[in-house]
This record gives C-alpha cells, structure tokens and sequence, in this order.
C-alpha cells in the first residue's frame, strides 16, 4: 500500500476531494499547514515597516491507497489541483507497512 | 444658583458611565493589536487599572487635583481626603447643578483612562508587578498636578487662560510624552523590526476603537457638565472629527500604501477624537472637520515614521496621542471662538493671536513635566525591582508567564 | 415653548450615542455572519459610513433632508448648508425643547445607518472604491429626499397623514430595498449555495445584535424626542417586540428545521426591532408583542425562500429590513391608536382604515424610488468603476485583496 | 407631587437600557468562560431569556410582582396584567416622577437578568427545551413572589424594614441559591476535575464582565428612580466596591495562587457589584471600599473551596452571586446609615442592631425559599422531561448537538 | 524503527494518550485534521438551503516507535479508540530509516 | 529521496527556516502539533482544583529532500533547533519513492 501526500492550494481542495470520490477513493485525512517554496509569501506594511511573511496556507491531503490506485490517484490529483502558477505545491508517494480499520480490526488492503 | 438640576445630573452620570466604558474599550483596542500571546496581558494593564486608580482617587487622588489650592497653583490641598467634604449637593466651585459627587467620579474616569492610555508604548514586555506600581506613583505625580494646574480651582495654567475642554493636556498630552518615555527606558520588544508582529485580531480592535468613539461622547460632551446647549456642540464637533479623522488616515495611506486598512481607519477615528478633546467645546462643527481631517493625517505620518526614529513604543501612543494632543491643542489657541462658549475665548483665527500662546506654554510645560518625572520614576523602578520580564517570559508570552493563562483555547 | 428642557437634551444625547453605537453593531451583527476571509472587509464597510456619512450629512445632507422645503415637499433647501443656522438653541419645527444642534446628530446618526444596513447585500464581493461613491450618491440620491418626504417640514409624506415614528419606510424599506436592486445587480458569490458559506463568528453576530438591541432603545425611544410619557411607551414597545419576535423565530425555526439556532434567536430579534420601529411611538405595549411574534415569523420565512427566488442577499437584508419594515409600516396602519399617541392617528383597529391607505402609499412610493434609482446608480457605477472584485481576490477574500490584512492572526 | 420630571425619566430609561445590556454581557462572561463546543449554547441561554421573560413580564410578571398585594405581603394581584393600569403617567406608589411604565421596564431588565444568572450553574449539559420550561416556572413561583416581599406595595419583607437597595436579595441571593440546587440536581459534568474545562475565550470573559460593570450603573443607581444626590451615591458606591474587589481577588489570588488572573480580576469586580448591590444606596463611598475588599476576598474562598465541597457550579454562580449576595446583605446591616440615605435606616456599625437581624431574616427567608422551590421544580422536571442531554452530546457539545452551529469557523 | 500514526475521534485522544503512556510510549506528537470517509459529513441547513459538510473532525496521533514495540502500540490504539461506530480511523504503519533526538544528538532506537 | 520530519520548539520556527533556506532547501511544509514527551506539560490551577496540561504546542516542519542533501539538512536542524533544554524535539528520517511538482508534472528529484 502506498501513502499519497498532497501539498495544494486551500481553494482547491473541494474540487480535489470530489475528484478523488470520484476516483472511487474511501477515505482521506486533510490537514491546514503553511508551505514555504518557490512560491515566495509577500511582504506586508505595518506602522511604517516592512515584514516579510514567509509562509504560504496550503492544505495538506494524506491517503492511503493500494497499489493499484496509486496512478490513478496520482493522476487525479495533478489534474485537479493544477492552476498552472507558481505554488501549485507537490505530491509526495511513499510506502506504507500496514493499515488497520480500528473499528473492524480488518488489515491491510481491505482496510484502506 | 446651586439648584440640583436632574437633566443635568442624568447627563453627567451617564457621561461617567461612557467614560468608565472607554477603559475596557480602550484595553481591547489596545489587546487586539498585540501578539496573541500578549492579549491578557495587555487587557489586565488596562483593567486593573480600573481598580487600582478608582480607589487611589477615592482615597487622595481628588483631592491632590480638585481640593482647594494648596499654594501656588501647583497642587490640591487634603480637604477632599477620603473624599471627606465631597456629598450629594452641588458644590458650585465644581459644577453648579450637579452632585459633587457626580463631579468627582466623572473625574475619575479621567484618571483611570490617562494611565492606562501609557500601557501601549510599553505593552508585550513589561513587568506586571513594576507595572503596578509605576502606575500609581505615575498618577500621584504627574497625573494628579497636572490635572489641578489645568482644572483645579486656582491651578496655574487655568488661570493663566490656557483652555482644554477634556483633557487634550491633562490626558493626551501628559500620557503621550510618558509613553514616549517609557518606550525610551524599557527598551524594544526583542526582535523588533526583525520579525513580523502584527496584530492578532484587529475585530477587538475595531470593537475597541468603537467603544472608546461611544465614550468619547460623555468624555468630551459631558465636560459640559450639563445638558445644554454646549453639550449639544461639544457631541457634534467630537463626532465630526473623529468621522473626518477616520476618513483622512485611510484616504492617505490608501495614496501611499496601496491599500486601505481597517486598523487605519479605526487608527484614524481615535487620532480625530484625541485631536478634538481640548477644543471640543471651543470650536464650530465645521472647524471640528478641519481638525479631524488634519489630525487624521499628522498622526498617520506620526506613526508611519516611528521605525525611523528608533523607538519601539509598541502601539503608537506617541503617534496618536501625543502628537493628536499636541495638534489638538494647538489649533484651539487657532480654532476656538466664544461664538460657540462665552466662557472661553478666541483664537488666533478669529483675531487673539494670545491664546495660542498660552496654549503653546500650557503644552509645553505639560510635556516637560510629563517626561522628566517618568523617566525619573521609570528609571528608579528599573533599579528597584526591574522593568522586564525575562528573555524566555517575553518569548512564550507574557499570557503564560505572567498570568498563568491563555486567551483563546480553540482546540 | 421653545425652552431648552435639560432632561430632554440629556435623553436626545444619549438616544445620539446609542444610534451611533448601533453603525459598529451592525458591524459586527454582520462581520460574524461572513467567512473569516472577509471579516474585516465587512466590518470596514460600515465604519467607514460612519466617517464618511456623517461630514456628508454636516456639509449638505441634513439641509437636502430637513432644511425648509426647497418646492413641492420633495426635497430639502440650502438653508442648512455647512450646518448654518443649525445652532445651540431649539428650533421649534424640530424639537422645541432641545439644542437643534441635537436634533441634528440624532438624525445624522440615521442618516448614517441606513445605507450600512445595505451592504450586508452585497457582503464577501463589493469593490471597496465602488461601495465608497456608492454610498454617498445613495445617500445623496434617495436617503435624502426620502428622509425629506417623511419627516422634514413640508415633506409629502408627512404632510399625507402617513405614521413613521422612527424610520421603517426612511430606514428599513429605503435600505431593504435598495439591497434587493444590489443583490440582483452585482450577482451571486462565486460558488453561492454550491460551497457552505456559514458564519464565521456567530459569537460576534449575537454581540452585534445585543448592541444593535441596545442601541435601538435610542432610535425608537429617542426619536420621542423628549424625555416624556411616550418615550417610555416606544421604549417599551420597543422591547417587547424585540423579545417576542425572537421568541417566534427561534421556536418556528424549532418546528420546521428540528434545533432552534441562536442566529436564529439574533435574527429574530433584529426582525422585531425592524418591524415595531414605524409604530413604536403609536401602538400599544399588547399590540408590539403581537408585531413582534408576527414580524419573526414573516422574515423567518422571507430569509428561507431567499434560496428559492435565486438571488444571493448574503446576509438578508432584504428578509429582515426589507419584509420586516413593509410589515412593520402596514402594521401601524392596523394597530396604532391616538390613545397612546395623539399627535398619531387610528389605524384600522381603531376604526379608520384610511391609515393604512396612506401607510401603503408611504411604503409603495419608498419602495420604487428606492429601488429604481439604486439600480440606476449600480448600473451606471458598473460601467464607469466596475462593481465586483477580481474572480481570484474573491476567492482570496477580501480582507487579504482589498485591505492587505487578516483578521484574526491566532497561530 | 406626581409630576413627570423629565431628567429622572431620562437617567430612569437611561439606566433601564443599560441593565437590559447586563444579559448579553452576561451572556459572554459565562460563554468565555465554557469550552468552544459550548459557546454558543451558553450564550443563547441568555440571550433567549431575554426574549421570553420579557414577555412573561408583561403578560403577568409585573403583576405578580408589583400589582397592590393579593394578600398577607406574599403575592401582587392581577390589577396590572397585560400591563393593564401600567401608563405614561407617573404612578406614586412606584415611582413619583417618572412614567409608570419606566418603573416597569426598568424592573423587567431585573426580572430577566436573574434567572440568567442560574444558567451559569448547569452550562454544558441542560437541554434546550427543559431549560427554557424551568426558567418560567423559576420566574413565575420563586422571583415575581420573592421581588414582591421586598419591593411590591405591601410585601411583607419590605414592610419589615429589611433594605434591598437595587436586589441582594431578590436578584443575587435567590438565583444563586437555584443554582446551588441546580448543580445539585443536575449533576456534574462528565469528566469534572478529570479533565481541564479551562474557560475557552478569556477575552470574550472580559468583554462580558465590563459590560456588567458598565450595565451595573444603572441597576443599581438607577435603583434610585431618579437623577439626584442618591443616584450620584450609588453611583460611586457601586464603582468603588467593584474596583475595590477586582483588586483584592487578584491580590489574594496572587498571594496563594502565585499568579495574578485576568479571570480573577475580572471575576473580582463581579464579586464586587454583587456585594454592594443591597447597600449601594445606603452606605459610605468609604464603606463601599470596605465592602469591596471583603466581598472579594470572601468569593475567592468559595471559588476556591468549590471542588472540595463536591458539587459542579460550573460557572461558580454560587461562589459569587450567593455568596457576594449573602455577604452585601449582611455588609448593609452593618454599614447602612441615614446619612446617605434618610429612606434607609442605621446600621450596626451606626448604632442600630436591629437592622442586621432584619437582613438576616431576608436572607434566610429568600433562601430557603429559593432552594426549595428551585428542588422541587427540577426534580419535577428531571421526572416529566429530563435535565440533561445525552452523554455522546454532552462530549460532542452542545452547539452541535443541541443548535447545530459552531461558535467559530476559523479554516 | 516503525511509524504508527492513528486517525481517530477527538474525544477519545485523552484516553489514548493514558493508554500509550502507560505502555511505555515515550512520546508522541498530536495534530488536528479533518477526515473524509465512510463516515459521511453530515448537513446543515443554513437560510433555507442545505449544504454538505464533508469532512469530520479528527485527530492524528503520529509516533515513531521501536520494532518491537510495534504490535504494543497498535493493539493499544485498536483497543481504546475503537467505539464500534463507524469513524473510529486507522491505524498507518511505516518504516522510519533514522530518528534523532535534537537536544542530545541521540540517534536510532534510543532517540525514540 | 527523503523524507525528513522534524518537531520543534515552536519559537525556534524563523531561525530554522532561515538555516534551512540558506542551506538550499527548495520548499518545505510546516505544522502546527502538540507535543507529549519527556518534556511534561504543566499543572494548570483552575478555580480550586489542579490539572495536568499534558501537552505541549511545538511545530512540524516536513521537507522532502534529495538523498544527498539528506546529511546536510539534518545537521542544519540539529544545530538551530537546539537549545539544549528537555523537550528540544526529534527528527524522523524516511523514504519517499515518488515526488511530483504539480505546477509541470516533473517527476523524481527535479520535482523536490
Ligand atoms: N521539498 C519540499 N518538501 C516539503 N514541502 C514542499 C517541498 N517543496 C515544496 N513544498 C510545498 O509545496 C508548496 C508549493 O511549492 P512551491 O515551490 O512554492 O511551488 P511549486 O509547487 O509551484 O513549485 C510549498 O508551499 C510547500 O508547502
Ligand atoms: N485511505 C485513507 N487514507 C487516509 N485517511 C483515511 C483513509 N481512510 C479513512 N481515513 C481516515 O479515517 C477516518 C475514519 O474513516 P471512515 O471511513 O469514516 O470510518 P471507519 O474508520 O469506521 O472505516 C476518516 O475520517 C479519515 O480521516
Ligand atoms: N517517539 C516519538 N514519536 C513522535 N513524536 C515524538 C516522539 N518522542 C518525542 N516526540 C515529540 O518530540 C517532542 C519533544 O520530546 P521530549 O521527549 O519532550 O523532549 P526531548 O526531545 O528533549 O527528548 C515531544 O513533545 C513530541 O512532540
């Protein structure tokens, strides 16, 4: 099974979460973090200063999938989530060991 | 003459109502511009003040700065102790129509809000415990002299002819310069300049600015101390300055920082209302728009230039109230006309160039007096029992580290 | 006659103050109804009225409103230009007992409210420079003249026989309506009933409300212009509708939606304050119970088929001012009584159904004056300056796009 | 004699709003004080208060309260229901010079404040719907009789000569009471002193507790009816104790707890309006002081005893309003003289030891009474509908369980 | 060294803590999410219309833990977060190449 | 590539982030996560009774990194992060199979 994160745009995420049901995905947890990259953050006046605020919002998408998803979600994803300007954000895929469903104690991929 | 009059009382009282109401407005204000790990911090200075000032003046402040002249001009006498001599009758060397006892809190309000006005230059670093302490040798000193030189029966700038309606010397003046002073000896807030420390909920800011524009009308139109005519005047000239103030801070920085921002406005609304204090009973309505509009840009400049010139007065209170109260001053010696108050007098534009003199003399004295006694004080607490809170206390927040609490748990 | 009474001015000040504390009610009533994205945009809408409203109304609004019939009871002279000939004394066409200064800025204050109860129409997209020459020709266009037709000297409303103790045609039907034609004319949020656009802050909605039910004691009671009989009975009636009309809403939201929300209980009784405001002075305390529960019950219904009839009022001005001041305006057709007001008249109930005509006539000719020039000002402003933020800003928020600011900084 | 003064109807109305304001600030000094996902069912429980016993109020309360007496001191009749007999014109035997239906609705705003203070007993787990029945029965059996005793024409306590200034008894003591029957009956919350239920918005905590201060002028100098030297004594009184506690909790509080609390603080100058609230037009400026200093302390001590004594206040009515009550009561037998008030009578301290007894006989009656009552009708409840929501509710919230909203939408 | 994180239902965080604690975890890390799952948000009627809220609040609980503690840890997690209704979450498991604790410079398993 | 997650100090946030900037890092992601650890949270006393505060707030910086880069970003955390008092924080180092930069559908270290 591989785990999919995805690093996108706040307003994006509606559309990328209906996608990816679409896709026939069953489950995924969403998380408000900050992105630092390319994508500069801007600078702000106040009281005579200026600050530059570093961090972007972005929202971080984690899934669990099983192997066989892993293209198609990975493809939803870049579709979705593209707007073509700078701080698009990433996807990252790695490997996972094992899933558990808590409520039904169920393992690996029927527990995705 | 001394007839109790209840229209007037009605007034009055419900001015000191307004007034009280400013100082939690003023602490939310003041708290929505800090970090969020300052916000109690910074609304305690301004509520404990509350307390803390309202019985010093019980006790003695009133009668340092309303009893009989204790000689000179230059500080009440101890009739008022305890507020002993201070009951339900007007006492007409106070005001004619009024309890005394409607006199002497609505003063109160005064004193609780001139000290509390300070905390912003110092807020997000200072030590509650000196805080406190400062706090009540400031007003026994500075405040509670100056407000007898300038309202105290035989105080010296009063009868020098100086006039201030509300408090332009008394409390904007006098709270400005010290804040300027604290600033200098507490030193700025580490990483200032460097980090980025906005304000973390300019809504309670806005609330506050709201709160303390409601109180501002009993603040400047009950200075009236009845609820006639000059009242009438007062209320609208303190209005129409803070509306023009409001407008003049956003038009400018829209021009010079691209955008309008909220916190300029409500910035704007209480630099017009500071500008207005002295001369609110003083000048024409359409007078009171110049000086807004006027106020309104002086103190953007004022504050947009602070990083410039080095001192980290944490929420502009020189900017606003110092230089507000020093213009507002200043074009009442230009604006004032006895059209509007026989009691007062005219101003250079309406042919007595005298006046701005005196107000010049009255300012200047105030400033000077302000700032050398606090830095005296502060300079002698820093010694005694220190100014700042520890390195680690001023990072974590003073929330925590002072009081043991935070203001929002939203998890 | 015309004897300064000090206990009516004392009144008519506060009711001032109140009426002013109501613009940043408003504020909040509806910077917590929006998305945190666009908080403070919001809230800077209707702060900045009050700066700008109120120098509008001293430099020519109150004389185009209220100032000695310029010809066929349709608009006001320049006889109160630049507030001249508006003084410390009372004028008896306007209040015989207070400063006219007074009844001036108790108008202002009214002046200033009504077109911030139109911006909660087009909340979360209105262009900040657009919404600014918005306001002022509006308030130029149609407050003006209607506030002329319905309460200055000589106005053909007034002069008709139509009862509007406080403003529910000049007020809410004026605003109601003119945020209709906005709704329609600038469109839909992006996403509207596709994405939840749920209040951000309902805390910040029910403080707003508490301050705008607070302040309205001021509107209804004070617009008794007299510290008198009758202000208590408006104040009165005043509250209990109030109570009543959020009694109705929360339990009729409790039957048909399964769980009485507090939105809804602020809602509600916002509604209620909107309809007793036309009869306040003229019905009995009996009778605004009866106004209140149906005023909630008829705007909970209006703000529910808002969905239905596809326009996007984002925060339902129309199912509240617009629905709730109609109602409220006929309703003093029915139920107002000479026995509590006999500078009043009888309505149907009391046996003269020629009330309610006139009252009819009051509420149909507001309606399309105000809703036809509104639509005239939005589409010409459209063309000229562009009404609707950039797709992205919107989506952004305006807070960000348009003021460069973030309301809340909690992490 | 029955002349309507027009400057005490204006302090009179004046004060009438600002006590209705004292609900929705009490609203957000309880809401601060929960956790987020019951804010907003905290606030509304308030907030609808207002709403329904406005209503009963006028349809029967007042007359159960204050119509001449039914009989034997306990129970007013039904001279004035529907607000029958209740008109403009000034009635003696309640208030000689203002309108009748000021003194009603100046009374109502008490009538709905108390059983708002019980909610703070049971917040976090009451159902909506039980409540809401409870809180008319509570009105209806244990506040219209208890206000008659001690206020109504003929009530047995005031005819005995027991001193109620602005409601000791009759507000604090018979709610806080209820609430200690509540928490009993209700049962603590699940998880109390396992988890922390740590107040979610102190800032919210001390906007609604400046509010109250603010509000509270007028409960209890306008308990005087009228703008004069009374009015002005109760005025400062009422600041003075509040200031004067707000200081000794945080002192205390600092002493043993090692860190000042802006909860504490502002928990304190609750303690203090509480305490001065039945002597407040009776005693000393000085007096008041002392009555301060003590109150607050005294409700530091039940604060802080509450978990060991077992029982679950959430909000600590009891430690404060019981508590502060009881003590003001007492404190007036001790402190009361006809210096300030020749209506009133000597207390101990001035040499007449009788008084003290007739306070204690208030007290004691109001309690039992209160208690016992408040018992029966909960356990009635418990048996016909329920008190309490379902566990899973209680830990989801009862925002979305009972509401369905969120306080805040911050993402 | 394996990485345990769990998605579970915030009222039951305290619980776990407890439980894991007294397993012997040494530490943990906590962040808030929003999950999407078979557990369906649920609609709200707002101002006459109805609109779905997706997501439901949840918690994650990530720690990095020794292999051997691994079957430990998971049966506690299953253990105390499971209410047998649906939404109780999942447990991930993966493999961690290093762990570094910052104020020693400790490395490997007596990092964790 | 890497995958490395580090938990610190939450005052330390600016100070790594500059370092890591400066040592060439291309994005990274940041969170905001309560801590529970050696480092004990506090007694909170509350109206008369006490109560443990279990955990503490500290920060998660998340970045992907090259194989290469791996050694030079970790030792750039260890030594900013630290401040030698208990609680200073971890960091966790992990393989990541796949990295996608959504903006240009590059793929693999490029993407980083
Ligand atoms: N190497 C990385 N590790 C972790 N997060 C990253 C990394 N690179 C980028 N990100 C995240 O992706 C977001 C977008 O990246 P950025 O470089 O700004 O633009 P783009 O995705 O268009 O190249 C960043 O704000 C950050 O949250
Ligand atoms: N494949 C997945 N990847 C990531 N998170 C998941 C996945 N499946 C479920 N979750 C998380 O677990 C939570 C509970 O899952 P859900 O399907 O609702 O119920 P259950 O755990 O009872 O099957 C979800 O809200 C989501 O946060
Ligand atoms: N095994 C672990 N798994 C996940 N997070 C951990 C683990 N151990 C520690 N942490 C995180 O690191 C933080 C610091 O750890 P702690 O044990 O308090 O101090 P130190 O890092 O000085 O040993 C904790 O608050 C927690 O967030």
């Amino acid at each position: 099974m591989k785990k999919v994160e995805a690093i996108i745009k706040p307003f994006k995420l509606d559309e990328v979460k209906d996608a990816l049901n679409e896709a026939g995905i069953a489950g995924l947890t969403v998380s408000e973090v900050k992105g630092y990259g390319r994508q500069k953050g801007h600078v702000e006046l106040y009281r005579g200063a200026e600050y530059e605020v570093a961090f972007v919002p972005k929202v971080k998408i984690e899934m669990v999938v099983s192997d066989n998803m892993l293209a198609r979600v990975v493809s939803v994803i870049e579709e979705t989530a593209k707007t073509g300007k700078i701080g698009d954000g990433k996807i990252f895929v790695s490997t996972v060991d094992e899933v558990i469903r808590i409520r039904t104690g169920e393992r690996g991929e029927t527990a995705v | 003459m001394d007839q109790l009059n209840m229209g007037d009382t009605a007034w009055v009282l419900v001015s000191t109502a307004l007034v009280m109401f400013m100082t939690p407005g003023l602490a939310l204000f003041y708290g929505g511009m800090v970090r969020k790990k300052n916000v109690l911090s910074t609304i305690m200075q301004s509520f404990i003040i509350l307390g803390v000032v309202s019985v010093q003046w019980a006790l003695f402040g009133y009668s340092l700065s309303f009893a009989p002249d204790a000689g000179g001009g230059l500080i009440g006498g101890l009739d008022f102790l305890g507020l002993a001599n201070v009951g339900m009758e007007p006492d007409p060397n106070y005001a004619a129509t009024i309890p005394h006892l409607a006199f002497m809190i609505f003063q109160m309000m005064f004193a609780v809000i001139t000290p509390a006005l300070i905390t912003g230059a110092f807020a997000e670093r200072f030590k509650f415990k000196t805080f406190l302490v400062f706090t009540l040798l400031w007003c026994t000193v500075v405040y509670d002299p100056i407000a007898h030189w300038v309202w105290g029966p035989g105080g010296w700038i009063r009868e020098m002819g100086a006039l201030d309606f509300a408090g332009g010397t008394v409390v904007h003046i006098s709270s400005g310069i010290a804040a300027l002073a604290a600033a200098l000896v507490v030193g700025k807030r580490r990483n200032y300049l460097k980090e980025p420390m906005f304000p973390h909920n300019i809504t309670m800011t806005v609330i506050g600015a709201s709160i303390l524009w409601f109180g501002w009308f009993g603040f400047n139109a009950g200075s009236a101390l009845a609820a006639n005519g000059l009242a009438a005047s007062a209320f609208v000239t303190t209005h129409l300055a803070a509306a023009a103030a409001a407008v003049s801070w956003t038009l400018v920085e829209w021009m010079y920082h691209k955008k309008p921002t909220v916190l300029g406005a409500a910035s704007g609304a209480v630099a017009g209302l500071v500008a207005i204090t002295p001369g609110a009973g003083f000048v024409t309505p359409m007078s009171s728009i110049i000086i807004g509009l006027i106020g309104g840009v002086l103190c953007f400049i004022a504050v947009n230039l602070k990083p410039k010139l080095g001192y980290d007065d944490s929420l502009d209170v020189v900017g606003v109230h110092f230089v507000g109260g020093t213009f507002g001053a200043l074009a009442t010696g230009l604006f004032a006309t006895t059209m509007v108050n026989s009691a007062g007098a005219d101003g250079l534009f309406y042919g007595n160039a005298a006046l701005l003199g005196k107000q010049a003399v009255a300012v200047g004295v105030t400033m000077v007096y302000s700032f050398v006694v606090s830095i005296v004080i502060l300079k002698v607490l820093d010694l005694v029992m220190g100014l700042r809170v520890e390195k680690d206390d001023e990072l974590r927040g003073l929330d925590q580290t002072q009081h043991g609490e935070s203001g929002y748990i939203f998890d």
